[in-house]
């Protein structure tokens, strides 16, 4: 190996990091700015609110909208129970112990498991077993699994970021356990743990092979939760492979990153109002 | 902190209402038509049966029925399941299916169009040479009249009805090559195809006809006869298979409705505008067509 | 001499392996400012958490020996935790407003208890403001966040928040530590004042401070107890030399 | 009746922490039950090594899949590690603050837009780059790696950027006062000290990339064949399901829940040693 001046040595490397980083940013504007480029020029109102016809090859993109919003929506409520309250034991109610070193190597692993074994998961034990068939219901459920340990672990961290100060305040004047969660660390934890829910919807929105698995394709439009419906990530994938309509195909692609963005947006303006409140 | 509070309560507003409607549609329907008739299965099938329940639904507006995908093995398991109402198969029904007694009718007939990218020279080939190209024993194309250049093989996967349907068709007892790319829709085969010159695969024969916003391919002759429906008809392009609806038993209500306006003249002629083959018989026992007491 | 408000018997603390107080008996008589002084470390904060068991929050810690609250074991089963933290209310080292406004920072103790008589809290945040000689700082903004108060206005909102609980004794921990001379002379004020109706139980942030608000005070080092006294004869008559070096500031 | 209520939100606090642990035991099971079956009947090492896959014809061998995953993995690590790390030490040091300020949310959007947009970028863009410059398909390991490289960045980048930031800053300025250049400060002491978290963050990337589904099945070609080059189209486990999941019955459809017992075995080791990092970190 060749010896570097020292000094040579930091300006090289400050250049190759700064042009790696640089690149990156480029192709990340170069991803977002080809689909939308070819997107926007789709999206209109007609788009945004018709049924989708042959296939969507015509028409727009309402079903799945409705689609993604329902499961997303029905996703997040089971989910909210669950994840922020296992956050709330894990942060309030135990210490360290075994039990709650089990909860935390499953949420850990139920992190790190690909969508496509929730996609089987859901797909043998929701739509088969509980019978559940295709339907919002049951790609909901397989959702609401798959964002538990994102809800989780940001819930618990937004609760452990409360002040301990503020615990104590509340022991101190006569609050029992549950007085002092729900008025003195609920109050302060709220922002991170809406962030964490944000996160989820993100995550619901986007996802694919989980849904396709659960949810179904049917481009009807639901009549209810036990109905089939496509989400606009699995119209998106379908208008594609099946090759049915690449104009659509990026009109739905643009609509995805927009609501995408739109949602980061809201949880980075959620993350600065936290930052900016906080000591 | 309230706004949340206000964003929640309208979630469970939501939901509310929408679990409260649900209930109310399945009661407003009442017996005949209790729920949405699931149509599930062959993914080449699929893009036709939307099409024939787009129509449906402005005829019949009160009758639900929902499309699935998944594919041909996955429609008759899901009839078997009762997740589905009814299958659609884009092959025929094995030995093993065949034993469970399930009820069948053939809706049309979709010949298979051999595709290449439209700048490819050659123009024809042998159904012995699609069989050699797909077992790669011809792997470049100046072996069949073309120029040197490598062939690349697309094929559907395992399951998929176009696939068994060209495996018995052409295959035979000759297995298609483990190096050839797997794609798992006509469509998606079609798109790589219109995107690569060395590219050939096989796709639903309507869909090799040119489509507004997508890439032309090239529907090659097979043994000098050209993929036509006529010729289709009259027996001289062999490669072709029967696009079926399946059910445990020959269905009833709603589904049967469904059915019946499929093999309807109404039906058959969206069929046929989509470039698919009129079905050769319409067997529904109880009459052809729609009539309006089964509505 | 009054009556014993809280009497202690044989207290021993550990945290853990580590011993906090040792075998400490003293007694509390009500209605008077009662300081504990020591240097850094020596059980004092630990001393006064005991004794409304903000202490059982902390996990890993044993506690031996009984504290007489109106001769009631308040370690015993029968007392009810909540309602005892209610009767001894505690002021911390720093301010510790919660992030809400000022009228529900008062308010928040008086909300906890019931619910049922849904009366406006108005007068005891009133009453518990003026008590604590703010009144007249906030009256004009009790919708306003309790952060922007300043650091002084801040704690004496914290013994305003425990006195709108009627509370029969108020525990503070060196409230004073790091406020300006004024607020430091408004809270001595306050508590002059309070203990007409409450006992006071001090760890004041000086000697002087000591000197000037106790009717009674009570030296303590390495979690024993070393000396105990009025005012007066433990500043101008230490028996103990250790107390004596740590008045006149040789070392703590 | 405080009382009890305080009970009752201790209980119902614990019942639902619970939920993490049921839903992995029943994705386990579930899983298991449906998969076993098959390898039991074909044999585990028939399965693993089989190199033909066939389900119709009675062919069961996934040998050609595993050789996929690891390849694709291996190709996007390759890629995604030195770039993820190269950016997570732009944005710990390098960064002015109003460019970190762009760069985080970017990443973050980067993280969440949905995968098959990037599958679908790399059909129509990457793909016919790849075909027309270098030749073979287009569908490719290669395609596939430098999607999935992209993808893994922003796993790789927060995750390190965390643990160099959480560096204690004395070990930065002792190691400057010492006269350390800036880099020789980055590259001998603070990259050695945040090596764990970094390690975790790339194996929890690693573990993203091979259990992307959507855009594999669009890019890679799916071919059940050892590739030969990285022109060379693959099929990996999680496309092997994808791609077929819909079309199975019967002991097709035990085949590929059986594949994703061998997936879900690859990313638990993978999940559990990036545990153990970082818990020994946290010591």
């Amino acid at each position: 190996m060749i010896k570097l001046n020292p000094h040579t040595a930091e300006k090289l490397a400050k250049g190759v990091i700064w042009t790696v980083a640089l690149m990156v940013i480029a192709v990340l504007i170069f991803i977002i700015v080809f689909i939308l480029y070819r997107g926007l020029s789709v999206i209109n109102w007609e788009f945004l609110t018709r049924i989708p016809r042959r296939s969507g090859r015509e028409g727009g993109i309402l079903t799945p909208i409705i689609g993604t919003l329902s499961v997303t929506l029905l996703a997040i409520l089971i989910a909210m129970p669950f994840g922020i309250g296992t956050a709330f034991y894990l942060a309030e109610y135990t210490k360290d112990g075994i039990l709650t070193r089990i909860i935390r190597f499953c949420t850990e692993s139920l992190a790190g498991i690909p969508s496509i074994i929730y996609g089987l998961f859901g797909f043998i034990f929701f739509v088969q077993i509980l019978d559940l068939k295709w339907s919002i219901l049951s790609g909901g459920l397989t959702l609401a699994i798959m964002v538990l340990p994102t809800l989780i672990r940001t819930s618990e961290e937004a609760i452990r970021a409360v002040p301990k100060t503020y615990r104590e305040v509340s022991f101190s004047l006569g609050g029992t356990k549950w007085q002092t969660i729900r008025k003195a660390v609920v109050p302060s934890a709220i922002r991170g743990i809406v962030n964490g829910l944000i996160l989820s919807v993100g995550r619901c929105v986007a996802e694919t092979a989980a849904v396709i698995l659960t949810a179904g394709v049917s481009l009807s439009m639901p009549k209810s939760v036990l109905d089939s419906s496509r989400t606009m990530a699995v119209h998106f994938y379908q208008l594609v492979i099946e090759g049915i309509s690449m104009t659509n195909a990026y009109g739905t692609a643009a609509v995805l990153i927009i609501l995408v963005f739109f949602i980061n947006v809201v949880a980075n303006m959620l993350i600065n109002r936290f930052v900016a409140k906080g000591r | 902190m309230k706004h949340y509070i206000q964003v929640g309560l309208l979630s469970v507003l939501l939901l509310s209402v929408n679990l409260l409607s649900s209930c109310m549609a399945g009661k407003a329907h009442g017996g005949l038509n209790p729920t949405t008739v699931i149509v599930a299965g062959s993914t080449s099938v699929q893009p036709y049966v939307e099409i024939l329940v787009e129509e449906y639904r402005l005829l019949y507006p009160d009758n639900a029925v929902g499309v699935q995908g998944g594919g041909s093995s996955a429609g008759i398991r899901a009839v078997l399941n009762e997740i589905a109402e009814i299958g659609m198969s884009s092959r025929a029904l094995n030995q093993e299916e065949k034993e469970l007694g399930l009820w069948s009718v053939e809706i049309a007939l979709d010949g298979l169009a051999i595709v290449v990218h439209p700048d490819n020279k050659v123009e024809n080939l042998t159904m012995e040479q699609v069989r050699d190209i797909y077992s790669r024993k011809i792997t470049n194309w100046s072996e069949v009249n073309g120029e040197d250049r490598k062939i690349h093989i697309i094929s559907r996967e395992e399951g998929s009805g176009t696939r068994s349907a060209f495996q018995d068709l052409v295959m035979g007892d000759e297995m298609i090559a483990p190096r050839a790319i797997v794609q798992n829709s006509n469509g998606a085969v079609r798109q790589l195809v219109s995107s690569d010159r060395n590219a050939i695969g096989f796709i639903s024969l309507g869909l090799a006809e040119p489509q507004p916003g997508l890439q032309p391919v090239k529907a090659l002759n097979l043994d000098g006869f050209s993929p036509t429906q006529e010729n289709v008809l009259s027996g001289e392009y062999e490669l072709y298979r029967a696009f079926l609806f399946i059910s445990e038993d020959e269905p009833t209500g709603a589904a049967r409705h469904f059915v019946s306006f499929v093999l309807s003249e109404e039906g058959q002629r969206i069929l046929s505008g989509e470039g698919l083959i009129p079905a050769r018989e319409m067997a529904l026992t109880g009459g052809e067509g729609v009539s309006d007491e089964e509505v | 001499m009054n009556r014993n408000k809280i009497i202690i018997k044989d207290l021993n603390f550990y945290y853990d392996d580590k011993q906090a107080i040792r075998d400490l008996r003293l007694n509390i008589p009500a209605n008077e400012v009662f300081s504990v002084i020591g240097p850094a470390n020596s059980g004092i904060t630990t001393l006064l958490r005991t004794l409304n068991r903000l202490c059982d929050l902390t996990p890993g810690t044993r506690i031996e020996g009984e504290i007489l609250l109106d001769n009631k074991n308040i370690y015993s089963e029968e007392i009810s935790i909540t309602e005892l933290r209610r009767r001894v209310g505690f002021v911390f080292d720093v301010p510790t407003p919660l992030p809400m406004s000022i009228f529900d920072n008062v308010a928040y103790g008086l909300r906890l208890v019931r619910r049922k008589n849904k009366k406006t809290p108005l007068e005891s945040v009133e009453t518990a403001l003026r008590q604590a000689a703010l009144w007249d700082e906030v009256k004009e903004r009790l919708k306003s966040p309790a952060m922007s108060l300043s650091g002084g206005q801040q704690q004496r909102l914290c013994l305003a928040r425990v006195l709108a609980l009627e509370p029969e004794v108020v525990l503070l921990d060196r409230p004073c530590s790091g406020l300006d001379p004024i607020s430091t002379a408004k809270i001595e004020e306050s508590l002059t004042e309070l203990k007409k109706q409450v006992t006071i139980i001090i760890s004041p942030h000086n000697t002087q401070q000591a000197a000037r608000i106790s009717d009674r005070v009570a030296f303590m080092l390495d979690g024993r107890l070393i000396e105990e006294g009025a005012n007066i004869e433990v500043f101008s008559s230490p028996k103990d030399k250790r107390t004596s070096d740590y008045i006149t500031g040789r070392f703590g | 009746m405080k009382k009890f209520k305080e009970k009752l939100s201790g209980r119902i606090f614990f019942i639902l922490a619970l939920s993490t642990i049921s839903a992995l035991v029943l994705i386990t099971i579930f899983i298991f039950v449906e998969g076993m079956p098959l390898i039991a009947e074909v044999g585990l090492f028939n399965f693993i090594f089989g190199m033909v896959w066939s389900p119709s014809q009675g062919h069961f061998g996934i040998f050609p899949m595993i050789v996929g995953t690891v390849s694709v993995t291996f190709g996007a690590a390759l890629i995604g590690i030195p770039v993820g790390i190269c950016c997570s030490i732009f944005m710990a040091e390098f960064a002015p603050a109003r460019m970190r300020s762009i760069f985080r949310p970017a990443i973050q959007l980067l993280a969440g837009i949905p995968s098959v947009v990037y599958g679908f970028w790399g059909l129509i863009y990457i793909v016919p780059i790849i075909r027309d410059r270098l030749g073979g398909p287009g569908l490719s390991v290669l395609a596939g790696s430098v999607i999935l490289a992209i993808m893994i960045l922003p796993t790789i980048i927060s995750i390190s950027e965390v643990s160099i930031m959480a560096l204690p800053r004395h070990y930065k300025e002792g190691a400057l006062a010492l006269g350390m250049t800036h880099w020789q400060t980055i590259w001998r002491v603070q990259l050695p000290a945040a090596k764990s978290g970094i390690v975790a963050g790339v194996i929890l990337g690693i573990g993203r990339a091979v259990g992307e589904t959507m855009v594999v099945i669009m890019v890679l070609g799916n071919a059940v064949a050892l590739p030969e080059s990285i022109l060379d189209p693959v099929r990996t486990l999680t496309t092997n399901i994808g791609i077929e999941m819909g079309y199975a019955a019967g002991k097709h459809q035990q085949a590929l829940f059986a594949t994703g017992i061998v997936l879900f075995i690859l990313i638990m080791i993978l999940n559990i040693t990036a545990q153990i990092i970082t818990r020994r970190k946290s010591k």
